[in-house]
């Protein structure tokens, strides 16, 4: 199914707010995504502006892993607009590797990582710059490159286990060089599927920590995360997505206390 | 250079390096024997064992030719004997041109299938080929482009694992049909062969077939470099990490495709030397070359030497095809395809890294630090993520 | 790394002729004890052409412990060599090369389909070996160092095509075979032969299947639609192999008997009849020179001993058997006549040879390598034998190359001296058809 | 023949067709014991002498002989059981019940002469005995044999038939016989030279109303000299019967496609268990079908020796043993190989493709490399026309067949337990496992089941196909194909894959020829899956990635 088969020209665009679409650094319109009947995404709109770090809760099935294969590419929307850039860029135009190339980095729920790659080949893999294939047949590593990787092992903790195998390393660790994978791709926007899930109370603490610091350094970051504890570490704007939809935004504390957020995931 | 830092991945391990000795040994050592030993001697080496070793070498360098993307990008072609074959045609076409007036009608211009079939002009597909430079170019761009459209359209289609490996087999099948057809212009089922001429060189003579061996050496520790080269390269990595995790490479911003494509085309050129060089060492060209039950013996090869290994994919080539030279002689020829068949259930239920993966687990298990080893000789995992079928 | 190869292709070669030796005693080691010649036999045994040539190879070996039994040949005994080149054709290469040169074979019995045999072609000619070559083909070849016993196509196919024209009052023709080159050459030399006869192009239809070929179904029914015109019609099938099974069986079940549309087959013999219920079948031809049911006493005294050998007494025998047989004899009675096995001295002693054949007359070795033979047609039984309803008075001569192709017309074989050659053009008056 | 008066013809004709008749039931003895009968030494003779011509000859003047004896030796003839004395030139009859009977004489002869031969029957005399006896049988009290017999004079076109023809309508009180005598004297008439006008013309129209492949060899047959007039409307008609022809023959052509389908159906959908359930690429599969007709000719040869009175049903009795055995043999492989190889698929191409060595090996030692014969019941064999479609019950009953087998399978995996925890144990292994199911002996069954569905696959494909051990071979790379274009894991994607690939081909194959059209085939195939890359029937769904 190509984009211009769903893609619905009659979206009124410029009944949008403009302020949004041109400041926001990601903007979500009107997203609705069937699989067999079922719709996993329901008309979701929202905006993520530059700098902000949001996190991103729902129970099973809300919703929250299909909305990222649409932001990355992976899933074409039925119908429904996704920008990035101030407006400039239609995602739903471009496949995963453009959209990647263009400053959006992705975690995935289950860590991927490289395993039968050594942890500094994985982010060497990662680490922003030449992509051709011909090209990088001759490709050498230059000192600003070998620079930036420390840099990045001094952010994830992970100096000590340059040379083991990606797919020796512990799940956390795994966890932590895919962030550090994330961060050598130096993206606009770190979109970061369940980071903690497995983790320790002291990893998840540490992942917060990790997370929010990326954020410091001029990094979006949307978070999609069910361990509450995190959620408040992280201390940021809170999205609640039910049946594909925007439940309630605000902070962590005023979506908990929405009555349908709390019927949502406790009435069942 | 940043080379003085931290120090790049040699280029060659230590197998790679016995690899190349043993190779290039042969190439010494196999015409010597024959040249300078008394045919008496016990080190002789027969004139027609070099043939067959040469035809082994060829094998080995086709088999190289598909670990390159089965082992380290996981794209299992069942149809990359159609590349050798097409290799094998190029360069049988310019043994036909070679033959001119000696064919049997005499014609100086069309090869004899055409003679007797009433063709009066040579198809356009055949001018060119009387010149061996635009033959050896053949020889590389007729696989290349074919694994290049094939590659390119497969590939960004996202067609992987399972039903890539279908395909391939229809494409080879095709290509089989295809050219067993007498109105293709191939000379059908018959093939091509009765060869003299190699430029210039009597085809048969036992000199052109020493030349034919150490050439296939050659071209065998070349392309073992090569490989070598590519799998430890940047690009090298990017193709491993496409064979673990090819969507995690996509969202990391690479085109997996194109690196698909290029490892698939190079591949396709080095089976098309390997054709190339096998076919004035038969004497024939045929389209049996083009059925897929060659392709998954090619396969097969690989596994039992060890896949991810190029070392182990050209053993295994020579092992398994030594074993079919030698099993399909005398006594046990009834029985040869019992062994052949016992051969590869066992392999995989009791070897699944093959001979020579079997070998690099036993040796990193007795070194004190396993993880240091992995990057000089990279194994595959015991399981290559495969696309399941849809549910 | 050849060291080691040899090295270990000898302890293992000891090893296994060890086994041998004690598995087989009694006859491995009194026959190494003497002198003895080897004999080479060249036929698939596994593949998709086992199912012709395996039955080939024990006809050799049959033929091999007959004549042991009889005192071998110059009073050594005959050894024979099997080798399994898997209907694999460069294989069939390597394995003439093994025979040739390593086991020092004094005569290869081998091949069935062309290809295998242009493949080995290089090979007996480059170590001087000799080759009988046993099957019906296309003809347009004739080589120093081959020795042809099957039926050239004017032995086989211009012989059945005058008997239904003759017999059957045929006009019109299906030409249908497999694509590859033995029927490709036939037709075309039936098509000329054709139309030679005052045939029209519109009454000769020509197709072409893939080997293997196994959905008949629009075939059969073009051929049906082919022979409504008006016209007798018949089917001249040059179709191989396993194809053959499925087109007789949808030809039987679409009802098309021989009565209407008769199919002469000139690759359908008593084995490819085995595999197929023949009742539907009966009536349709085959074309060859030598059916199992021919009444003579050499034929039954050769089926008894062979069903004896073989220890099935439902075996059948076939066209090919008996070229093998044919030529077998051939070459003991020319190493007789030559006192040696060295090839250059049992080439030129093959010319002449003369032999009975099985069908109670002789069959004679000419000058172009080709042998002398009868054409028989049969008609199909209902027991899966053939009715031999026609069988040429004399004995045909082999054209090898056929004056109904434009490339081979001048051309002709004679392999005595001072001519020595296998494509002397008689309007040059070259040898090598310049 | 023709310069025969027409009255002494039809009495001829008449004597002979009651002599026929006569010696169908009475014994040669009582037909002789008439008396007075004309000398028929001379054709007697000519059935001595070996040879074709002569023996026609002799068969033309029996014939009209007017011998009573006549008909016995006719019908001797037809059924092969005519012989003859070279050295005492005495013509025998072997009476059905073994009994040897002098054919001049009709005495009972007590021992046959020394070197007595067979009197031999080729195409051009079974074609004679044909139409002669088609002729005799028009008066058969049988309506059913008259109708066949108006056929064999139709298709053997023999002049001399006509006054018997005559006759026969002249009484024939069946309409369905009539229109058959009708439509013979018609095609007869055609091409019978000196016929008057408006007489052929006539013929033409009934004949062109027949409209099939019969009719238009028979107006092709008007004689070059015929008037204008009769050429034009013999055109005419023969243009009216092309045109239906041509419709026809899109339906024959659909007709073909879903009988390869069902054929390809059959080989693919064993297939469908093992690779698209299972995930296991079996390249053993094609044997699993060779070993399915193997087991129906052994159950073939055990009823053909024991007990052919039930040959009819042996395929019948062929279907549950082969399903039997080829799942045992298929639940076997999965317990000593398959199973340590889940996960894996690609690595079971390269054990399952040793296996299949080794059982076409195993094969070719057990029975030998040749083809073994595996007959056809009754009720497979032959045809029937439908419209101008010819449908042969062999294609007709595998169609039936593959489409049985399909149901029951989509029943098996939908209504049954086993079916559901199979199901259960493809989807989530790990889940299934915990929920008490065995999943192991899941997997066998299943890799069992897969394997036998293909040995009943072999007892279908037996009937048209080679019973060698090369058999599965054919069948592997189309067998993928179909999965693989359908889509994997979807039962409905193999038999609309089957389908579509069994109907394309035969659309392709009048135009591109059986190789090209392929070839063709096999393009369109790799393009499709550029397009559909998970196949026709591929489930959309949130992929799991990892």
């Amino acid at each position: 199914m190509s984009a211009a088969d769903t893609l619905e020209p009659d979206v009124p665009v410029e009944a949008i707010a403009k302020k949004d679409l041109t400041e926001a650094l990601l903007y979500l319109d009107g997203v609705t995504v069937t699989f067999d009947g079922f719709r996993a995404l329901n008309s979701l709109s929202f905006t993520v502006d530059p700098g902000e770090m949001r996190a991103v809760i729902g129970p099973n099935g809300a919703g929250k892993t299909t909305m990222m294969d649409v932001i990355t590419g992976k899933t074409r929307p039925d119908k429904g607009d996704v920008f990035f850039a101030g407006g400039t860029t239609d995602l739903t135009k471009l496949d995963e590797t453009q959209i990647a190339t263009l400053g959006i980095g992705r975690k995935f729920q289950k860590p991927t990582v490289f395993e039968m790659h050594t942890v500094i080949d994985n982010l060497r893999l990662a680490l922003k710059g030449q992509r051709g294939a011909l090209a990088n047949i001759f490709r050498r590593e230059t000192a600003a490159e070998r620079e930036k990787i420390d840099e990045i092992f001094e952010t994830i903790k992970l100096s000590g286990h340059r040379d083991r195998l990606g797919g020796a390393l512990s799940h956390g660790q795994k966890q932590w060089l895919e962030i550090g994978m994330l961060l050598a791709q130096d993206p606009k926007l770190l979109l970061v599927d369940e980071p903690v899930a497995g983790m320790t109370d002291a990893e998840t603490a540490q992942t917060a920590e990790l997370l929010r610091e990326i954020n410091a350094n001029g990094h979006s970051v949307v978070v999609v995360e069910h361990d509450m504890t995190f959620v408040r570490d992280l201390g940021v704007r809170v999205m609640c997505l039910h049946e594909g939809s925007v439940l309630a935004e605000g902070t962590l504390d005023q979506v908990s206390a929405n009555e349908r957020v709390i019927e949502v995931y406790l009435g069942r | 250079m940043s080379n003085a830092l931290t120090p790049q991945p040699v280029l060659l391990g230590r197998s790679g390096l016995v690899f190349l000795a043993v190779v290039l040994g042969a190439a010494v050592l196999v015409p010597a024997l024959n040249l300078l030993t008394s045919p008496d001697s016990a080190l002789h080496v027969p004139t027609y064992v070099v043939s067959l070793l040469g035809k082994y070498l060829t094998y080995a360098l086709l088999a190289l030719s598909v670990d390159l993307i089965w082992g380290y990008v996981g794209i299992l072609s069942l149809g990359h004997g159609a590349f050798f074959a097409l290799g094998g045609y190029a360069m049988g076409m310019y043994l036909m041109r070679q033959i001119g007036p000696r064919g049997v009608y005499g014609d100086p211009v069309l090869p004899d299938f055409m003679v007797f079939l009433n063709w009066k002009e040579l198809p356009w597909f055949w001018h060119g080929f009387d010149l061996f430079p635009f033959a050896a170019l053949m020889v590389l761009l007729a696989p290349g482009i074919l694994a290049l459209v094939f590659g390119w359209f497969a590939f960004r289609s996202r067609v992987t694992g399972v039903y890539l490996s279908i395909i391939t087999q229809a494409m080879t099948f095709a290509l089989l049909l295809a050219f067993f057809r007498n109105d293709m212009g191939f000379g059908g089922n018959n093939g091509l062969t009765d060869f003299k001429d190699i430029l210039g060189f009597n085809i048969q003579a036992d000199g052109t077939r020493l030349v034919l061996f150490v050439l296939s050496a050659l071209a065998l520790a070349l392309g073992y470099v090569l490989c070598r080269f590519l799998v430890r390269s940047h690009f090298g990595k990017v193709l491993i990490a496409i064979r673990d995790a090819e969507t995690r490479v996509r969202f990391t911003g690479y085109r997996a495709e194109n690196y698909k494509v290029v490892a698939f085309v190079v591949s396709a050129m080095l089976a098309g030397i390997a054709g190339a060089l096998y076919v004035p060492q038969v004497g024939i060209i045929n389209p049996g070359e083009f059925s897929p039950a060659n392709s998954i013996e090619i396969i097969v090869w690989v596994a039992v030497g060890g896949r991810g290994t190029l070392v182990g994919a050209a053993l295994g080539a020579v092992l398994v095809n030594y074993a079919k030279t030698y099993f399909t002689s005398g006594l046990l020829a009834p029985y040869w395809l019992f062994m052949l068949g016992g051969l590869f259930v066992a392999v995989t239920l009791f070897l699944p890294k093959g001979i020579v993966g079997t070998f690099y687990d036993w040796r990193r298990a007795r070194a004190p630090a396993p993880e240091d080893l992995a990057p000089d000789d990279l194994a595959p995992p015991d399981k290559l993520p495969e696309p399941k079928p849809a549910e | 790394m050849s060291n080691l190869f040899s090295h270990a292709r000898r302890v293992a070669g000891r090893a296994v002729a060890g086994a041998a030796a004690l598995a087989i005693a009694g006859v491995a080691v009194p026959a190494a004890a003497q002198e003895t010649i080897k004999v080479g036999v060249l036929h698939s045994l596994s593949g998709t052409m086992a199912i012709s040539e395996t039955t080939l190879k024990d006809t050799v070996l049959f033929m091999v412990d007959q004549q042991n039994a009889a005192g071998g040949v110059l009073g050594k005994k005959l050894v024979p060599v099997v080798v399994d080149p898997a209907s694999n054709w460069p294989l069939f290469a390597e394995k003439a090369r093994e025979l040739l040169a390593k086991e020092k074979v004094a005569v290869v019995f081998g091949c069935w389909t062309s290809v295998s045999r242009k493949s080995v072609l290089p090979v007996f000619k480059e170590l001087n070996g000799i080759l009988f070559y046993p099957v019906q083909y296309e003809g347009e070849e004739s080589e120093r160092n081959v020795f042809y016993t099957g039926a050239a196509p004017n032995q086989q196919a211009i012989p059945a095509v005058d008997y239904l024209m003759e017999n059957e009052g045929v006009k019109r023709w299906v030409l249908a075979g497999t694509d590859y080159v033995y029927p490709r050459t036939t037709n075309k030399i039936l098509e000329a032969y054709l139309k030679s006869k005052g045939v029209a192009a519109e009454d000769i239809m020509i197709n072409y299947t893939p080997f293997g070929h196994s959905d008949w179904q629009t075939i059969v029914a073009d051929i049906k639609k082919f022979g409504s015109a008006g016209k007798k019609t018949a089917v001249v099938s040059t179709i191989n192999g396993d194809a053959n099974v499925p087109f007789y069986k949808e030809l039987g079940n679409q009802g098309i008997k021989a009565t209407d549309i008769p199919v002469v087959a000139f690759s359908v013999g008593e084995e490819e009849l085995a595999g197929i219920d023949t009742k539907p079948l009966v009536g349709h031809l085959a074309a060859w020179n030598y059916f199992q049911s021919v009444d003579v006493p050499e034929n039954a005294d050769f089926i008894k001993k062979w069903r004896g050998y073989i220890k099935n007494d439902k075996r059948v025998t076939n066209d090919p058997m008996e070229a093998t047989v044919i030529g077998f004899n051939m070459w003991v009675k020319a190493v007789e006549k030559a006192g040696t096995t060295d090839p250059d001295k049992v080439i030129p002693a093959l010319i002449g040879v003369s032999v009975p054949n099985l069908t109670g007359g002789f069959s004679t070795m000419m000058p172009n390598h080709h042998i002398t033979k009868p054409v028989l047609i049969g008609e199909i039984k209902d027991d899966g034998q053939f009715d031999v309803v026609e069988k040429t008075p004399g004995l045909i001569v082999a054209e090898e190359w056929s004056p109904y192709l434009e490339g081979s017309k001048d051309l002709i074989a004679d392999w005595r001296s001072p001519m020595n050659c296998g494509n002397f053009n008689v309007k040059t008056g070259k040898c090598g058809a310049q | 023949m023709i310069s025969r008066g027409l009255p002494s013809r039809l009495g001829c004709v008449l004597l002979l067709a009651l002599g026929l008749l006569a010696g169908a039931f009475l014994s040669p003895g009582a037909v002789m014991a008439q008396g007075a009968a004309p000398d028929i030494s001379a054709p007697l003779a000519q059935l001595t002498t070996d040879k074709y011509d002569d023996t026609e000859s002799a068969l033309g003047a029996l014939a009209v002989s007017g011998s009573p004896a006549a008909a016995g030796i006719v019908a001797a003839l037809a059924d092969g059981r005519l012989s003859y004395s070279p050295a005492t030139k005495q013509v025998l009859i072997k009476t059905p019940q073994g009994g040897l009977v002098d054919a001049a004489t009709g005495q009972p002869v007590a021992e046959a002469p020394p070197g007595v031969k067979a009197v031999r029957v080729n195409n051009r005399i079974r074609r004679a005995i044909e139409a002669a006896s088609g002729t005799l049988a028009l008066v058969n009290p049988d309506p059913a044999k008259r109708l066949e017999a108006a056929s064999a004079v139709m298709r053997a076109r023999d002049e001399a038939a006509l006054p018997a023809l005559d006759a026969a309508l002249a009484k024939e009180t069946d309409a369905k016989v009539k229109t058959a005598l009708t439509l013979a004297r018609a095609s007869i008439v055609i091409g019978k030279a000196g016929v008057p006008e408006a007489e052929r013309i006539a013929a033409i129209e009934t004949v062109g109303a027949q409209g099939n492949q019969d009719a238009l060899a028979v107006l092709r047959s008007v004689p070059a000299d015929a008037s204008p007039a009769v050429k034009a409307a013999a055109q005419g008609a023969i243009a009216g019967i092309e045109r239906s022809l041509a419709i026809w023959s899109v339906g024959q052509n659909i007709w073909y496609g879903v009988s390869l389908g069902s054929v390809l159906l059959l080989a693919a959908i064993g297939l469908a268990i093992t690779f698209g359930v299972m995930g296991v690429i079996n390249m053993a599969h094609g044997e699993m079908v060779m070993l399915g007709a193997y087991v129906t000719f052994v159950v073939q040869e055990l009823i053909r020796t024991y007990n052919p009175a039930l040959f009819d049903l042996s395929l019948l009795i062929a279907i549950p043993v082969a399903f039997l055995f080829t799942g045992l043999i298929g639940v076997l492989i999965e317990r000593t190989v398959i199973r340590f190889l889940y996960g894996r698929a690609l690595e079971t191409l390269l054990a399952t493709w040793g296996i299949s060595l080794i059982l076409q090996q195993a094969i070719r030692t057990a029975f030998g490399p040749t083809n073994r014969e595996v007959g056809a019941p009754s009720w497979m064999s032959g045809a029937f026309e439908l419209g101008q479609l010819s449908i042969t019950y062999g294609r007709l009953w595998i169609i039936v067949f593959a489409m049985l087998v399909f149901v029951a399978l989509l029943a098996t995996l939908r209504l049954t337990r086993i079916g559901l925890e199979m199901r259960a144990v493809t989807q989530n292994r790990r889940m299934a496992a915990s929920m008490g199911i065995r999943t192991n002996w899941v997997d066998a069954m299943t890799f069992g089941l897969g394997s036998g569905i293909a040995g009943i696959a072999g007892v279908a494909l037996s009937q048209i196909d080679n019973v060698s051990p090369n058999l599965g071979q054919s069948y592997i790379i189309d067998s993928f194909l179909v999965v693989v274009f359908g889509g994997v894991g979807n039962l409905w994607g193999t038999l609309v894959g089957a389908m579509s690939l069994g109907i394309a081909n035969k659309m392709l194959e009048p135009y591109a020829g059986a190789v090209l059209g392929k070839i063709a085939l096999l393009v369109i195939v790799i393009l499709f899956i550029q397009k559909r890359p998970r196949g026709l029937f591929a489930l959309k769904g949130r992929a799991i990635e990892s």
